[in-house]
């Protein structure tokens, strides 16, 4: 019976937790099988829940975000017969697969996106608190838009320091208005629950915006330009339905990892030039004539 | 004892008295406060109540008031039964009450204090002019003047309780309760007090008198009632009884009313005070060069209405001068000069050598009334090497020593491990009066040491008191009270408005002279002056040092 | 810095501003008639949680509100219990309403709606039909056809262009001034306003106020003028349930478009440090809030403070409210003296 | 005088106050549709029925005695810290500095010098308040919730540019050298011969724990600057008059106060986690409040009231996990014993006061 362990946040965050809840959702409805999940309450809960899970035979354990990864460094060898999968972070063990997605290139073609939708020439970005995660995401975005619009200019805003900066629509919502009086008319929201209140703000006030994680087109239809989807749900249905295999997984453009979502809600948003240049972009990554610059890499970005 | 005790359950006279209680008890909790009362108040007199302390006096008139509900027991209010559950049906039924403690809110203005609770509709302004024009009518009918845009942080006591009784005129009330009116009252004020009361009673008002001065009681009240632990023990014709008798049914034995003290045998100087001057954070001067001298063996009793600067001084001898005021001047305690300021300034560091501190208001300062009785003993004292090693507290060397004082200080009950604030405050000033005195201070400060005190009480401390003069230590004495500063100094200064008027010797002053100079007239220039303390004056008034 | 940014910081530091405003002056009513109160965080929450959802329910805004008071002043009764019937720590009872409201929001907010404790977007689409539909039918079903009619609201409160906001744009100044600043707010926004001066002449210019205020010094001068403390200390009580609901409300459905947990955000602690700041007065609080305000949205608009050399980090700029919230403190406000009998339950019989 | 016998005041009204929690606690439950039997049974299994749940449950419980304790020493000066939880997470900052700077080869060492460090950072980060309200009378409560603010900003900002390791993505300090490792109580008793609390966090700071209570306890009411702290909260015209120094204690009781929170990072940071990660202090300082205040202010009541948190806390973890009750079910348990050992003891105390005055007055 596999297991799925989902970060602080919680599973309905808005972000990637939900995603890896609908992986696994997607995948008891479709074999019917039976799957154990928990939700962290603390951080001193996290080698507890591993331990348990292993200890009562639950195979694969997959748990979503960074900050599993120094407990399941220590824990893996422990349980050599059962398999781990984590997302969003590199641990080297041999019963351990680490599962990262290339949120820089999917940023990237939401800014080849944004850029060719700006009238302004200036979109925003507001990220949730400040950490270098994030920072992955504005830089792949900033890459992608300046591709796009070399004089162009990116407006960056996080929401705050501490964890109520991922549920703060409000302040989501008033670093939107900021942004757009500034004369930004596309803003990229990686924010989890605060996002909502972009979103929001964004189609009030009548300028696009950018969801992140999962598919967030629908929110406010016609007026989200793309979601830039991290397909978690993908990568932990794919471990209960095929297993985990030891090792680095990179969920890129190229595995369908990322990507910017294109459905019935934004249709008649994406020109067919702006897809042209998606498309081009896409194969240029994927072929590896386009590199997109990773911020964790180095802690710093190419374009500002 | 000559007096008929008269419980209640005689028959009614023609006239029905304003006041009839039957019955009446009180419980808070274990403590019997009131047990099975009758009093009898007839209409237009003054009837007074007299009772040590926690005799339950206050718990009576505060039941007669609607402020507490009585366990059983019923009230007459001219004849007719009333059923007082709170403070309005008192007022409604004309029962206006003067507590001890006044119920007044600090930062409002007289006349916002004034309409309060009897406001004449939802809006204020209407109120506040309606009352305006009767308080000036008041004010001009029972010299009860105020400023009535004044707040009351600002007024001085007696002015607080003027608004007080202004309050209770205001409700119309015709049955006034006054509880220990005078003890905060300067002689002065007190006989004015008691020309408005007799003013009160001349237009038929019933007046029911609290307090612990016998002499009061002979002069003004024409009935008098005494309690006892919360039983009503006689009640007499005032005409009919001496101040010696009430004093034997309050205590339960003799008590002597006079101070019994041979003549001081004064030695080498202790205290020598020169040209002391302080200005207070607002830039008022509040002493303005004062120069005093004890010797050693000699009370020196300080006079003076409340407000013109003694409690500066003693705040400053004491080692701790007002937040943000500058002193200047000399103090020397035996040849050594003090500093006065910055970090020799300091209150523990003044009690290491040799000074004793009975403070004016023994519930803000003297005592921390959640404490128990034994940490109050070693309160200002807790750095005193017997009472510990090194940072540790010895909390046993800390109670046998409590236990010594309070059972040679007759502190009742007699348990060191009840909290200051549930002794009555006679009891709470024996424990301050117990820790000061039995260090043997070489010099011993001492504000208003019998304030609101029972005359039982005041009999041991005014002994104790000339004890330790009589042992060889300076006293500086403040006090209101002139009967006490008459009866204990062997010098008197007077103070005024930061100034010590004159010195006297108690042999050859009068109430008169004395009078005078706490008026700021010097008798010998005749100087104008009006007689109000500075605190009651428009601070702009006042001269500024810069 | 043109005239415009200084236009759109006002204009954002007046959104900012106004639950601080509310929530400050819920604070003012309890605090100034003694009981006070550090769940101010929590009625807020709750009453933005109870608003979003009704308006989620019924799609009508104006319910939500009513929901968003009522959950409140539910608090409110509860912190009225523990301080004054009981007599009880004024401070835990607050502690507890925090944690109350926090937990109960997502609790019920889950039950509802299965969001996560997330309430359904308020503005117009599927999300929205799918929670109206079933209550319009339901409403219909029950009490008539042509009831459903009644609840053609909106979900959310719009933004009011006051008179004339148009055509004076032009006046120099004061015409943008009026158009960008004042103009264009949600209605709650200009209740907040008006309640400034409007608790300014109930505190000092009603019979109610008086008695309030000297509630707070000294409750038995209260009691022995005949009037009935807890009656009073209720009603301020109550009184700061209704700001909050305001405030509450405002968040959640005029801010925003729904409920997110947790989206309080800490507003009501700040709310309580304005209180201070303003020292329990009325156009102090409005003074102290915008002062917040305007801080934030300053550091929304300069999240990375390019000084030349050095460039402040995002980090530094988001702190900077807090951080000149205490350099004004210590630089220009005094001591700050509350209420006198402020956190004391009354209690005559000792 | 008293009205009612000390044990009835100081056992039976908790007692019968938590019942009454748990009870109003069930009908939650019951709300939503969840079985409240099935709830309790789990908690308490969860957090009592094993050494497993102890182990947690006492982990939990260190944490807010030292936030508990650091409440109470403040509030026994009259001053309100609610900076608990940014002084907690400034002592983090301080055992991860000196432990990643230090070569300390071995925990014996290790211990005392993270806990100097995390004292002294806590301290550091009570003095600033402390200070304003001493001297310029700026209000400890603005000021402290002010600096939790400015506290999550400066972690946040040194984790991630000055301690984070390059290349990774948490925003957390590296790991502290294996000398510096505490000893867990699991590790302890194993020594000792019997398996306990396997592969739970609690560790020897636990036991530091208690020896800060034994500590303050000492602090407060068997020393002179004890003495010096209460009767200058108290009264502080009195401490005048008496010759405390107004200023000295404010600085002193924050200090202690900020001490003492910073010292939960020796458990949190140093003996859990062993490293620094962003928010590690998790709201502890905040529920350092309610232990102080359901502690009544003493180090003994604090111990039980941490404990009882530290329950609640493992047991609706626990809930949690292992059943589909929401997780925020617990803060809704947590507030409801809150309200009703805290804020609503009264409306328990005072029908019993009358019973057993009824009870007396019949025996007398
Ligand atoms: N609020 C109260 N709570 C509990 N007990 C009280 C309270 N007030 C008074 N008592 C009790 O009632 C008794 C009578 O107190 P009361 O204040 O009436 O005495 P008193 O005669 O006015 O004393 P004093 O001369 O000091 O004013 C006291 O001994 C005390 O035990
Ligand atoms: N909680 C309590 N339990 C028992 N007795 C109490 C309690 N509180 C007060 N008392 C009693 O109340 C009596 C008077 O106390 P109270 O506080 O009324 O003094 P007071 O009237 O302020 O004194 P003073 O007249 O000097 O101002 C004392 O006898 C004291 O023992
Ligand atoms: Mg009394
Ligand atoms: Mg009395």
């Amino acid at each position: 019976e596999p297991a799925l362990i989902f970060d602080l946040g919680g599973k309905f965050d808005k972000s990637f937790n939900e995603a890896a809840y609908m992986g696994a959702q997607r995948w008891a409805d479709e074999t019917g099988g039976t799957y154990k999940e928990l939700e962290m309450q603390s951080e001193a809960q996290r080698e507890q829940a591993l331990r348990r899970l292993a200890e009562t035979g639950a195979n694969p354990i997959v748990m979503t975000g960074f900050a599993f990864g120094d407990v399941l460094n220590q824990v893996a060898p422990d349980y050599p017969d059962t398999k781990f999968a984590i997302i969003d972070m590199v641990v080297e063990q041999p019963n351990v697969q680490s599962i990262v997605f290339t949120e820089e290139q999917g940023s990237y073609l939401a800014g080849i996106m944004a850029a060719m939708a700006s009238k302004s020439g200036t979109v925003g970005f507001i990220g949730g608190m400040d950490i270098p995660l994030i920072h992955k995401f504005e830089c792949g975005f900033a890459q992608g838009f300046k591709a796009a619009k070399p004089d162009g200019k990116v407006l960056v805003n996080y929401t705050g320091t501490t964890p109520a900066a991922w549920n703060d629509p409000v302040k989501g919502g008033e670093l939107a208005k900021a942004q757009i009086s500034q004369g930004a008319d596309v803003i990229y929201a990686a924010a989890g629950g605060t996002g909502i209140g972009i979103l929001q703000a964004a189609a009030d006030e009548g300028i696009l915006s950018v969801g992140v994680d999962s598919n967030q087109n629908h929110l406010h239809p016609g007026k989200v330009l793309t979601s830039m989807v991290k397909r978690v749900d993908n990568a932990v249905y794919d471990a209960f339905k095929n297993g985990v295999e030891p090792g680095v997984k990179v969920m890129d453009l190229k595995a369908e990892g990322v990507d910017v979502a294109i459905d019935d809600n934004n249709k008649a948003l994406v020109t067919p030039e702006m897809q042209a240049a998606v498309d081009e972009a896409r194969a240029k990554i994927a072929s590896g004539e386009v590199t997109v610059h990773d911020y964790m890499t180095d802690n710093t970005c190419p374009v500002q | 004892m000559a007096v008929v005790a008269q419980n209640g359950g005689r028959p009614s006279p023609a006239a029905p008295a304003a006041i009839e209680l039957r019955g009446i008890s009180k419980a808070f909790g274990s403590v019997q406060a009131n047990r099975d009362i009758h009093l009898r108040v007839e209409r237009g007199t003054i009837h007074g109540i007299i009772g040590e302390n926690g005799a339950g006096k206050s718990t009576l008139m505060s039941i007669l008031y609607g402020f507490y509900k009585p366990d059983s027991g019923e009230i007459l209010v001219n004849g007719q039964p009333l059923t007082i559950t709170d403070s309005q049906t008192a007022i409604r039924a004309g029962i206006g009450m003067v507590f001890q403690h006044f119920k007044l809110v600090q930062n409002f203005t007289v006349l916002e204090n004034i309409i309060l609770g009897v406001e004449d509709g939802r809006l204020l302004r209407p109120s506040l002019s309606k009352a305006r024009g009767v308080l000036r009518r008041l004010a001009q009918e029972y010299e009860l003047n105020v400023d009535p845009d004044e707040t009351i942080e600002e007024l001085s006591v007696g002015h607080q309780q003027r608004v007080e009784i202004l309050k209770a005129l205001y409700r119309q009330a015709d049955i006034l309760i006054l509880d220990e009116p005078t003890g905060v009252l300067t002689p002065a004020e007190a006989d004015h007090l008691f020309r408005i009361l007799e003013g009160l009673r001349a237009e038929g008002k019933t007046i029911i008198l609290i307090t612990h001065k016998l002499r009061e009681i002979m002069e003004i009240t024409d009935t008098v009632s005494v309690m006892r632990r919360g039983e009503m023990v006689a009640s007499v014709k005032t005409a009919e009884t001496s101040p010696e008798q009430l004093a034997e049914l309050m205590v339960g034995r003799k008590v002597l009313l006079n101070v019994q003290k041979a003549p001081a045998q004064p030695g080498k100087p202790i205290l020598e005070i020169r040209n002391l001057r302080m200005v207070d954070d607002s830039g008022v001067e509040r002493l303005r060069g004062i120069d005093l001298d004890i010797r050693a063996g000699e009370i020196l009793g300080i006079a003076g209405v409340s407000g013109n600067g003694q409690t500066q001084l003693l705040e400053i001898l004491g080692g701790y001068p007002e937040k943000g005021s500058t002193v200047s001047g000399e103090v020397r305690v035996n040849g050594t000069p003090l500093a006065l300021s910055g970090a020799g300034c300091n209150a523990a560091e003044r009690r290491r050598n040799g000074l004793g501190h009975i403070p004016e208001d023994r519930q803000a300062e003297g005592l921390i009334m959640d404490f128990a009785a034994w940490e109050n003993v070693a309160f200002g004292y807790h750095d005193a090497p017997e009472y510990g090693r090194g940072p540790l507290m010895d909390r046993d060397a800390i109670r046998r020593d409590a236990e010594g004082k309070i059972r040679r200080f007759d502190v009742r009950p007699p348990t060191c491990d009840l909290a200051a604030r549930n002794f009555s405050g006679g009891n709470q000033q024996k424990i301050v009066v117990a820790r000061e005195i039995e260090r043997n201070p070489d010099l011993l400060l001492i504000g208003q040491p019998t304030r609101g005190v029972d005359i039982g009480a005041i009999e041991f401390i005014h002994k104790r008191i000339v004890e330790l003069r009589d042992a060889g230590k300076a006293i500086l004495l403040v006090s209101v009270e002139l009967d006490e500063i008459m009866s204990l100094s062997d010098r008197i200064a007077v103070m005024f408005d930061g100034r010590i008027m004159g010195e006297r010797l108690p042999q050859n002053a009068t109430v008169g002279d004395l009078g005078l100079l706490m008026a700021g007239v010097d008798p010998a220039t005749a100087a104008p002056g009006d007689g109000i303390p500075p605190s009651q004056k428009h601070l702009e008034d006042l001269p500024r040092d810069h | 810095m043109d005239l415009n940014t200084v236009l759109q910081i006002l204009d954002s530091a007046v959104r900012l501003m106004t639950p601080l405003l509310l929530a400050c002056l819920a604070g003012l009513y309890s605090e100034r008639a003694g009981v006070f109160d550090i769940g101010l965080e929590g009625k807020m929450l709750m009453s933005a949680f109870s608003a979003a959802t009704v308006a989620a329910l019924t799609g009508n805004v104006w319910l939500g509100l009513c929901a968003g008071l009522s959950g409140a002043l539910l608090l409110s009764a509860i912190h009225g219990i523990a301080s004054i019937t009981f007599r009880g720590n004024q401070l835990i009872s607050g502690v507890a309403i925090n944690f109350l409201a926090s937990g109960l929001t997502v609790l019920l907010g889950q039950k509802i709606f299965g969001l996560g404790g997330r309430t359904p977007s308020l503005t117009p689409g599927a999300e929205l039909e799918a929670q109206v539909t079933p209550f319009r039918a339901w409403l219909s079903g029950t009490a008539g056809p042509d009831t459903a009619g009644w609840l053609t609201g909106t979900p959310r409160f719009g933004e009011i262009a006051l008179p004339f906001a148009e055509s004076l744009r032009g006046v120099p100044l004061i015409g943008p001034l009026y158009a960008e600043v004042i103009s264009g707010h949600s209605i709650l926004v200009y209740v907040a306003f008006l309640m400034v001066p409007l608790t300014w002449w109930v505190l000092y210019r009603t019979r109610f106020g008086l008695r309030l205020r000297a509630v707070g010094e000294n409750p038995a001068s209260v009691d022995t003028a005949g009037v009935s403390v807890t009656r009073l200390r209720f009603a301020a009580v109550a009184i700061a349930g209704l700001l909050c609901g305001l405030a509450g409300a405002y968040l959640a459905t005029g801010l925003s478009a729904g409920f997110v947990k947790e989206m309080t955000a800490g507003r009501g602690f700040i709310a309580l440090a304005a209180l201070i700041f303003a020292k329990w007065r009325p156009w102090g609080a409005l003074g102290a809030t915008f002062l917040f305000g305007l801080l934030e949205a300053i550091a929304n608009r300069y999240p990375n403070l390019d000084l030349g050399i050095v460039t402040v980090p995002s980090m530094f700029m988001n702190a900077l409210p807090y951080i000149l919230t205490v350099i004004i403190l210590a630089g220009f406000v005094g001591r700050a003296i509350p209420p006198r009998a402020g956190g004391e339950p009354y209690v005559k019989e000792r | 005088m008293d009205k009612m016998p000390k044990w009835a005041d100081v056992i039976l009204t908790p007692l019968i106050s938590l019942v009454l929690a748990m009870a109003i606690s069930a009908l939650v439950i019951l709300a939503i549709g969840e079985s409240p039997m099935v709830a309790l049974t789990t908690m308490i299994d969860g957090a009592l029925g094993s050494s497993y749940g102890w182990g947690f449950t006492l982990y939990y419980a260190t944490n807010f005695i030292f936030t508990g304790l650091a409440v109470m020493v403040a509030y026994h000066a009259s001053l309100f810290n609610i900076g608990g939880e940014g002084q907690a997470a400034m002592g983090g900052l301080g055992v991860a500095l000196v432990l990643l700077s230090l070569p300390l080869p071995h925990w014996a060492l290790a211990l005392p010098a993270a806990m100097i460090g995390a004292a002294l950072f806590g301290a550091a980060w009570a003095l600033i308040p402390a200070w304003l309200q001493a001297r310029r009378g700026s209000h400890i409560v603005i000021t402290t919730i002010m600096f939790n603010f400015i506290a999550a900003a400066a972690l946040n900002y040194i984790l991630v540019n000055l301690l984070r390791p390059t290349g990774s993505m948490d925003p957390a300090s590296a790991r502290f050298p294996d000398a510096t490792h505490l000893p867990k109580l699991s590790d302890m008793a194993l020594a000792l011969g019997f398996e306990w609390g396997k592969n739970t966090p609690v560790n020897i700071s636990f036991f530091v724990a208690v020896a800060a209570c034994v500590l303050v306890w000492l602090l407060i009411w068997r020393t002179r600057l004890g003495f010096e702290i209460r009767a200058f909260g108290k009264s502080e015209p009195a401490a005048l008059y008496a010759g405390i120094n107004p200023v000295r204690i404010t600085m002193i009781a924050m200090l202690v106060s900020g001490g003492l929170a910073g010292m939960m990072a020796i458990n949190n940071v140093m003996g859990e986690a062993e490293r620094l990660v962003l928010n590690a202090v998790e709201g502890a300082g905040f529920i350092g409040i309610a232990v102080a205040l359901m502690g009544r202010n003493h180090p003994l009541g604090v111990f039980l009231a941490a404990l009882l948190f530290g329950f609640l806390y493992q047991g609706g973890g626990e809930l949690a996990l292992w059943t589909t009750i929401p997780r925020e079910l617990i803060i809704v348990i947590q507030a409801l014993v809150i309200l009703f050992t805290g804020a609503l003891d009264n409306m328990v105390r005072m029908p019993l006061e009358r019973m057993f005055l009824a009870m007396r007055k019949r025996g007398a």
